[in-house]
């Protein structure tokens, strides 16, 4: 199909869609006025399970189910990158060379870390009492461990971060959630039931299971996020195909005008100047790739 | 016009100077994007903190005690990976500037205690972040 | 009430299969992995079974639900999650289940190279793919179902993308995951808007609520939006574009559980979530839903069959023939009848056995000459006499030939559709005729060397089948599961339209499932819902002379086929339709746009 | 004010799905699926709202202060989750893609016709 | 006054979705998809649902972004011999 073509299909269902959806909001309540018969309920029920951020209680304990579903999505998607970004029999692993950092960057880096995994294990932790949970925690701590990565190279972070001892936390981190329910099971209660005591509101043992739900959806989420991030890294630093090692020595590479970056060897950054409008032709992304760490050390070696 | 209608309406100030700093990584140079993302995560920072108090919720300070983590080191790996790390008086002299005239305000409102240990936390994170993130000769955060 | 226990088990069981694979698929040698993937896929189908037996016979309620976490409603209203195991549900997740053992049993040594270290990935993402499917079949609540839509989905992308080695595989699994996450976006969008208006996220729920006022635009919107996403799952026109490109592509086992029972989920969920949902009085007219139904079946009944006919690819053209009998299976539902809805459970049932039977043998074809390109392997077969033979029934059983399976859910069906207009009778024969005459004229000519080479005629771009075998190197000797597999799931095929249990079981449940005020009682105030009594689908002599009529018709196409290749290869005028299969994710998506209008636009008149 | 949350949605829902068909560079559809997405983020949030109300979170706020809705908040955490999954298997195939074709160009894709 | 500052943030989401779309270039797309993940992080604020915010900020402004970069990266370190291939040639059709 033509793009002409294409664009014409879209257009008549984008309208098609703006008058539905268009209907459909002027048929809404008014911002902000609507009742929540849902949300009263969800409210007493939390307060009755003594957990203060209610929203920490309807997914881990009112519609917990929605989270087993929601946490295996993850899992599954992490599987899906462990097998789509596996390295193939023709594909190469590089050692990457060490980085030289600033070390102004290195000290705030290596400052920030602890701190950033203490604000990252803090969100998980106080999970069911203010706002932030297993997700949201489980994220940070992630993405704060790459601050090594920015406070040396990749090779640090390897070092800390084997790949394994993750895969199986996230395995782990799914099973308990999947294990918790099944002990509800036994308990004599229904699946993924909150069967523990509620302890006192507002307090690090309060709302019976949540904590422990909330802790295993934490470790999942941590591990998972890493292991992704992994994944991708490898793939970016590391993965080198046979035809990817000689085009990158290639002295063809158009240069961009440098521009200058202070004292430091000038680093040119490709950029094409226009914003892109839909209609107006791209200019040629620039053909020399942006050099990055590893392109100049095969020009070294 | 209420205290907190006045906190919000500080609040408003950082948000509308978003508005600009979106031109800049939308359509500006190269060089101007990474300005802009710093800069983006340092205003953020400033009106979350003003709404946490217009709102009377000190629990949202946490929200912004994770961009104070998360920008600078977005920003640091972003580098990493564009390889260029401008050096911006823009960024450095917001922060210096913006963040005590945020937070000092605010540990005054909300007296001695927890929250303003946090308030004061936040505030050094995001003047740390954006001191380092644009200062001179981090091109890339690596030397070569 | 003890089998309702068993109702999130059915979910929970593959996921912790899932996570024990994960944790120790580096270590496992393959055979263990396998075996532990087989065991936890088994028990899974013994307690999909047990609760579907369970809710055959009449107990206390009707069928046993479950209110996960002990949730269980106060005054008709609660806060939880439920899980219903109505004989419809339960049924499909019990034929998840089995397919998937079948599978696992048929790719017990068939992948020569799952990551090598990690030899527990394939049979993981697999089990995830079941809970996925479980999960969706048996959920009373609409957000669950999304949630479960998108578990579907992000394994059967990652499982449809499985050979990285390969650029098609790639290209189609990233057309799949688009295409079905933008329609699981707008089913995202239809919820809200329920939600917004009724408060509630339960199907029963939403439902009664809707009742309680008049029908208006908005829940037009919210039954459009919701149903584009489940129509992109089920692959109806326009929105079929991503199967056929995602079938050619995905590894043989995958291809069978995506076409056998996946495609299907999107229709049971269109059904379920019109008869729960929008049924009553508040919600859409039902000749408003017949009309759109009916006319996206028919389209995509034709334009599936036509398609196929032309197609040289062996997993397209099955593919293509699952996108045909998706536009049948979709008439069944928009027909709005018990006997219709027990009708497509039949054909489905039937269906599933046959359509992954042939993707078994089609597999074997790939991993021993390392195509399953028709004219590539012209009269190439004649040393796999079984393989022919299952391939042939196989054929047979899709034309709907009796007693099988398919054969009595597709007399059923278009019966029930005869009542609501006299030509659509006709319509099923056609399109049975044309995709059965399609794989038999590929049977004849690769098994049995029938009629001229087919020439290789210029002009039209198209996928030819030369693909690398997915056991590494070619197979010398066909291992046993890869042809036991094929022959268990037919024979399967032809007890379901034989056993007359079976049919009556799968009657009472259609009547079961279309009756919305029972359902909503069983649910939420836990009365049982009176089992209407109504004659079970058998074999009726119109049934069967329509059976006969559309394989013999079969038969005939594929003899005239192989004798003139040239004439009957592929009519010009069809040659814009094969262009609009282009591959690119850009026409894809404004497709799905524009269909979204085309719904609204068949739907409208329900309103006013 | 009553009905612009609900239509900024729609706008951004729209324009990803725009975004989506005419684009040049499957990296590029990727992101615009992550933004078509966020409209159902938007949506879900906007439909919860309630004049007046705080966060549901009773660790700083009295237990019967007026609250906005908790259960799209739940919900819009699960899609959060799911968005970033689903971009980050997508990317992993583009990114394998681009290996395999030579190209992230959908124009230049011609495996699959007909 | 809580109003002002829902609407602003709106726009500030809708400008922000705006430019990511029409930024054809991927790493300048994934800088402005940073930034429209903290937007929304603020709209989510100001809509009383700091949980959300959390999530969102984590997510949204900084893996996702990271991750499309990080593709960049491996897309555009191969593209040294093939020019033609990678470049968008802007034909009209």
């Amino acid at each position: 199909m033509s793009f002409r073509f294409r664009l014409w299909v879209f257009l008549v269902g984008a309208a098609g869609f703006a008058v539905l959806f268009a209907v459909a909001c002027f048929g809404l309540p008014a911002f902000g006025s609507g009742h929540h018969p849902y949300g009263v309920r969800a409210v007493r029920a939390s307060l009755n399970h003594h957990t203060a951020n209610v929203i920490a209680s309807v997914n881990f304990d009112l519609r917990a189910f929605d989270t087993l579903g929601e946490e295996t999505i993850l899992f599954a998607a992490v599987l899906g990158a462990v097998v789509l970004l596996r390295q193939t029999q023709d594909e190469r692993r590089k050692t990457p060379e060490p980085a030289v950092v600033h070390p102004r960057v290195r000290r705030f880096a290596l400052l920030t870390l602890p701190l950033a995994l203490l604000v990252g294990l803090y969100v998980i932790a106080h999970g069911q009492i203010s706002p932030g949970g297993g997700f949201q925690g489980g994220v940070v701590t992630a993405t704060a461990l790459h601050l090594l990565y920015v406070a040396s190279d990749y090779r640090a972070l390897e070092r800390v971060r084997p790949l394994t001892v993750y895969e199986i936390g996230e395995a782990a981190g799914e099973a308990a959630y999947v294990v918790t329910g099944f002990a509800a099971v036994l308990a004599g209660s229904a699946f993924l039931a909150n069967v523990l005591p509620f302890g006192t509101l507002a307090t690090l043992s309060s709302g019976g299971t949540v904590p422990l739900l909330n802790a295993a959806i934490g470790l999942e989420v941590a591990s998972g996020v890493v292991v992704l991030l992994a994944r991708f890294l490898d793939q970016a630093v590391e993965i080198e195909e046979p035809g990817e090692d000689e085009e990158s020595g290639d002295p063809r590479e158009i240069e961009k005008p440098r521009e200058s970056q202070g004292p430091g060897k000038p680093r040119e950054s490709e950029e094409p100047r226009g914003c892109g409008r839909p209609k107006e032709s791209e200019g040629p992304e620039a053909s020399g790739a942006s050099r990055d760490d590893d392109n100049r050390d095969d020009k070294r070696e | 016009m209420s205290t907190s209608d006045g906190w919000l309406a500080a609040a408003l100030v950082p948000l509308l100077a978003l508005g600009p700093v979106l031109w800049r990584i939308a359509h500006g140079p190269a060089k101007d994007r990474l300005v802009g993302q710093n800069l983006v995560s340092l205003l953020a920072g400033l009106a979350l903190l003003l709404a946490a108090q217009g709102f009377g919720r000190p629990s949202y300070t946490d929200v912004a005690l994770v961009v104070s983590v998360l920008g600078p080191t977005g920003t640091l790996i972003y580098a990493r990976f564009l390889d260029v790390l401008p050096d911006s008086r823009l960024v450095k002299w917001t922060a210096l500037i913006g963040v005590p005239a945020t937070v000092l305000p605010l540990c005054v409102a909300t007296g001695p205690g927890r929250a303003m240990a946090k308030l004061l936390l936040v505030g050094a994170l995001l003047i740390a972040g954006s001191v380092v993130t644009s200062a001179r000769g981090g091109d890339g955060g690596t030397t070569a | 009430m003890d089998t309702a226990r068993l109702l999130p088990l059915v979910v929970a069981a593959p996921l912790l299969g899932a996570a024990v694979l994960a944790a120790t698929g580096r270590w496992l040698p393959r055979l263990a992995s396998d075996l532990l993937g087989c065991a936890f896929a088994a028990a899974t189908a013994a307690s999909a079974l047990l609760v579907l037996f369970r809710a055959g016979h009449p107990g206390p309620g009707a069928y046993p639900v479950e209110w996960v976490g002990g949730w269980r409603p106060v005054g008709g209203s609660g806060v939880g999650i439920v899980l219903v195991g109505d004989p419809l549900g339960a049924g499909l997740a019990a034929l998840v289940s089995l397919l998937v053992v079948a599978v696992l049993l048929y790719s017990w040594r068939y992948f020569d190279e799952p990551p090598r270290h990690h030899t527990g990935s394939f049979p993981a993402l697999i089990l995830v793919f079941q809970a996925g499917m479980c999960g969706f079949a048996i959920t009373g609540d609409l957000f669950n179902a999304f949630v479960f839509f998108e578990l579907m989905g992000v394994a059967a992308y990652a499982l449809t993308g499985f050979r990285v080695e390969e650029p098609k595989p790639l290209q189609g699994a990233l057309a799949f995951g688009v295409v079905n996450s933008l329609g699981a976006y707008a089913t995202l969008l239809g919820i809200t808007l329920l939600y917004a208006r009724t408060g509630e996220l339960g199907l029963a729920q939403i439902g009664r609520k809707l009742d309680t006022a008049g029908p208006d635009g908005l829940v037009l919107a919210a039954f459009v939006l919701v149903t584009t996403g489940l129509l992109v799952k089920a692959a109806a026109v326009p929105f079929h574009f991503w199967l056929p490109d995602a079938h050619a592509v995905a590894p043989t086992p995958v291809c069978m559980l995506l076409s056998g029972v996946m495609v299907e989920l999107g229709v049971y969920g269109v059904a379920r979530v019109y008869w729960t949902v929008f049924a009553g009085p508040g919600g859409l007219a039902h000749p408003a839903f017949t009309r759109a139904l009916l006319v996206l079946g028919v389209l995509t009944a034709l334009l599936g069959a036509a398609m196929c006919w032309q197609q040289r690819h062996l997993k397209r053209l099955l593919a293509f023939s699952t996108v045909s009998h998706t536009g049948l299976f979709l008439i069944g539902v928009a027909v709005l009848t018990p006997e219709g809805v027990s009708g497509t459970a039949l054909y489905v049932l039937g269906h599933a056995g046959v359509k992954a039977a042939l993707f078994a043998c089609t597999g074997v074809l790939l991993d021993r000459y390392a195509t399953v390109d028709e004219h590539e392997l012209f009269g190439r077969a004649r040393g796999l006499p079984v393989v022919g033979a299952l391939f042939a029934v196989g054929g047979l059983a899709l034309c709907g030939l009796p007693p099988f399976g398919s054969g009595l859910g597709k007399a059923v069906t278009e019966e029930a559709a005869g009542h609501t207009a006299g030509w659509l009778p006709a319509l099923y024969v056609l399109v049975s005729a044309v995709t059965g005459g399609a794989v038999l004229r590929a049977g004849l000519r690769i098994f049995a060397g029938a009629g001229r080479r087919p020439r290789d005629q210029e002009g039209e771009p198209e996928t030819t089948g030369e693909e690398v075998p997915e056991t590494g190197q070619r197979l010398g000797r066909i291992p046993a599961p890869l042809v036991a597999v094929p022959a268990a799931l037919l024979t399967a095929s032809l007890a379901i339209g034989a056993i007359p249990a079976v049919a009556s079981a799968v009657g009472r449940a259609g009547a079961l499932f279309t009756d919305t005020g029972g359902y909503r009682r069983t649910v939420l105030d836990g009365r049982a819902a009176a089992t209407p009594a109504l004659p079970p689908p058998h074999w009726q002599t119109t049934g069967v002379l329509l059976g006969l009529l559309s394989t013999g018709l079969a038969i005939a196409l594929a003899a005239l086929a192989v004798r003139h290749p040239a004439r009957t290869g592929r009519p010009a005028l069809l040659a814009p339709v094969r262009r609009l299969q282009s591959g690119h994710i850009g026409d894809y998506v404004a497709w799905l746009a524009a269909g979204t209008a085309l719904l609204t636009v068949l739907t409208v008149p329900g309103i006013r | 004010m009553t009905v612009l949350p609900y239509l900024v949605a729609g706008w951004i829902f729209l324009i990803g799905v725009y975004g989506l068909v005419t684009s040049r560079n499957l990296i590029h559809a990727v992101g615009c699926l992550a933004v078509t997405q966020s409209s159902t983020y938007v949506l879900l949030l906007a439909v919860g709202y309630r004049n007046g109300g705080t966060a549901p979170v009773f660790s700083d706020a009295p237990t019967d202060s007026r609250v906005v809705d908790p259960v799209v908040q739940a919900l819009a955490l699960t899609d959060i989750v799911v968005g970033a999954t689903v971009t980050a298997l997508l990317l992993a195939l583009v990114l394998q893609l681009r290996k395999r074709h030579g190209t992230v160009d959908p124009d230049a894709l011609s495996e699959l016709k007909g | 006054m809580t109003d002002v500052l829902i609407v602003v943030a709106l726009l500030l989401v809708a400008g922000a979705a705006t430019a990511a779309v029409l930024n054809r270039d991927p790493v300048r797309q994934a800088l402005v998809l940073s930034f429209l993940g903290l937007a929304l992080a603020l709209l989510f604020t100001f809509l009383q649902a700091p949980d959300v915010a959390l999530s969102q900020l984590a997510v949204g402004s900084a893996v996702t972004p990271l991750m499309i970069l990080l593709t960049v990266r491996k897309v555009r370190r191969r593209s040294g011999n093939d020019h033609g291939a990678d470049e968008p040639a802007g034909r009209e059709r």
